[in-house]
């Protein structure tokens, strides 16, 4: 079973060093596929001028651990990490970061893809954005929950 | 007592609260009824498609039993990533 | 279009460098997808000492950019980078980065898998494996050309 | 002088050189075979499929006329990444 580090942060975080930590830990893996999601800022004539997140102490943490372990159980993985941000962060920041590594290519693209996905659509995260217009709780888009449901089994 | 939890958009509409509940609120769906008889606005809220119920940390898939000592949560549609 | 920038170098590279001097020029994107390869080393009994990679210069450069536009040609992207290393690589030193940035997270996932497929079996990069055995060439498995014609226009 | 050169599998068989063309080589098809009757386990190799011949760092679909100034390419299958 893979190596899993999951993690909230109240602080901001540095992908690119939490990156090379991840990649210096790994002894079998020829490939590394790594998410980072940013808050974007520049959005037509409403910009964006904060986010918000919301989580649920303790049943977030498990969540994303039990996503990640669902992930490293369908793929063959070395490692999986995945850093999601918490409480409001400023245009440019990164607000997660999840990293699969796999002995081969395919195998750390899907996973990276599959656990964000499910993190897009399963994990207990709110998202609220502040707009110059005023604030506005973000929800999953149909196409959201669609992406999640590639993975289910038995779906075509 | 039994800890009430409101997140996501449901949290702008009320606190999250520490009840004794009445002796006719025996699961989550009376729960949510009588929130809903004290706070039309809420009420609205909870009606809404899409709002989930954690109990004790995890998600019910139907409404369950509920008393003191339990953590009752209602989610609005998750968003994260 | 978005911005290229497409290298072949024969010192070592620092992926999470090239990434993060990479994620600092992004004004519009929402989504990083990166891709790091890197010499497998562990391999059974037989393990991998070096890996040897070729290019043809002139050439290699030019087929980077053109990949890596047929890319950016695809899907709604911000940027795209790619950094693919020749010479002579010691067990786990990365081979080829490959960052792609774009407004929403399925665009910049199906870009870095396209380009890294294209990489894989459409630029010309010749491995050697050097083993305790002695050494091998490596060529595309069956599943690298497939991978590849995946992208292929009027492909089902 | 023509330029000819091998990558991947092939550069263990043959160098880069510079060459002057018979008369009668006259396109990539011919020099191939004319490679081949120089060396037969390069001629071997040359033959194997997945061979690919580029003309001035172009990779042709089929066999293409080449002469003085150009350069050839013998190209084992690709594999990067």
């Amino acid at each position: 079973m893979a190596r899993i580090d999951a993690r909230v942060t109240r602080n901001p975080f540095d992908p690119e060093t939490e990156e090379a930590a991840f990649r210096a830990s790994l002894v079998r893996s020829g490939a590394l596929v790594a998410f980072t999601g940013m808050v974007r800022g520049e959005d037509g004539s409403d910009p964006v001028t904060a986010l918000e997140l919301q989580h649920y102490p303790g049943m977030t943490e498990a969540a994303m651990r039990e996503r990640a372990e669902a992930v490293a159980a369908r793929f063959d993985l070395e490692a999986v990490l995945a850093v999601h941000r918490v409480g409001r962060l400023a245009p440019g920041e990164p607000i997660v970061l999840v990293a699969c590594a796999a002995p081969h290519r395919r195998a750390a693209f899907e996973a990276a893809d599959m656990l964000m996905d499910f993190l897009k659509s399963r994990a207990p995260f709110w998202k609220k954005e502040h707009r110059e217009s005023g604030p506005v709780w973000i929800e999953p888009r149909s196409e959201d929950y669609e992406d999640a449901r590639r993975w289910d089994e038995g779906t075509p | 007592m039994t800890r009430i939890l409101f997140f996501g958009r449901l949290s702008d509409l009320a606190e999250a609260e520490d009840v004794s509940l009445p002796a006719d609120v025996t699961d989550t769906e009376a729960l949510r009824g009588w929130l809903s008889a004290r706070d039309a606005r809420l009420g609205e809220a909870l009606a809404r498609p899409g709002i989930k119920v954690a109990l004790n940390q995890a998600i019910l898939p139907a409404p369950a039993p509920v008393g003191p000592g339990d953590e009752v949560a209602f989610l609005s549609p998750l968003s994260g990533g």
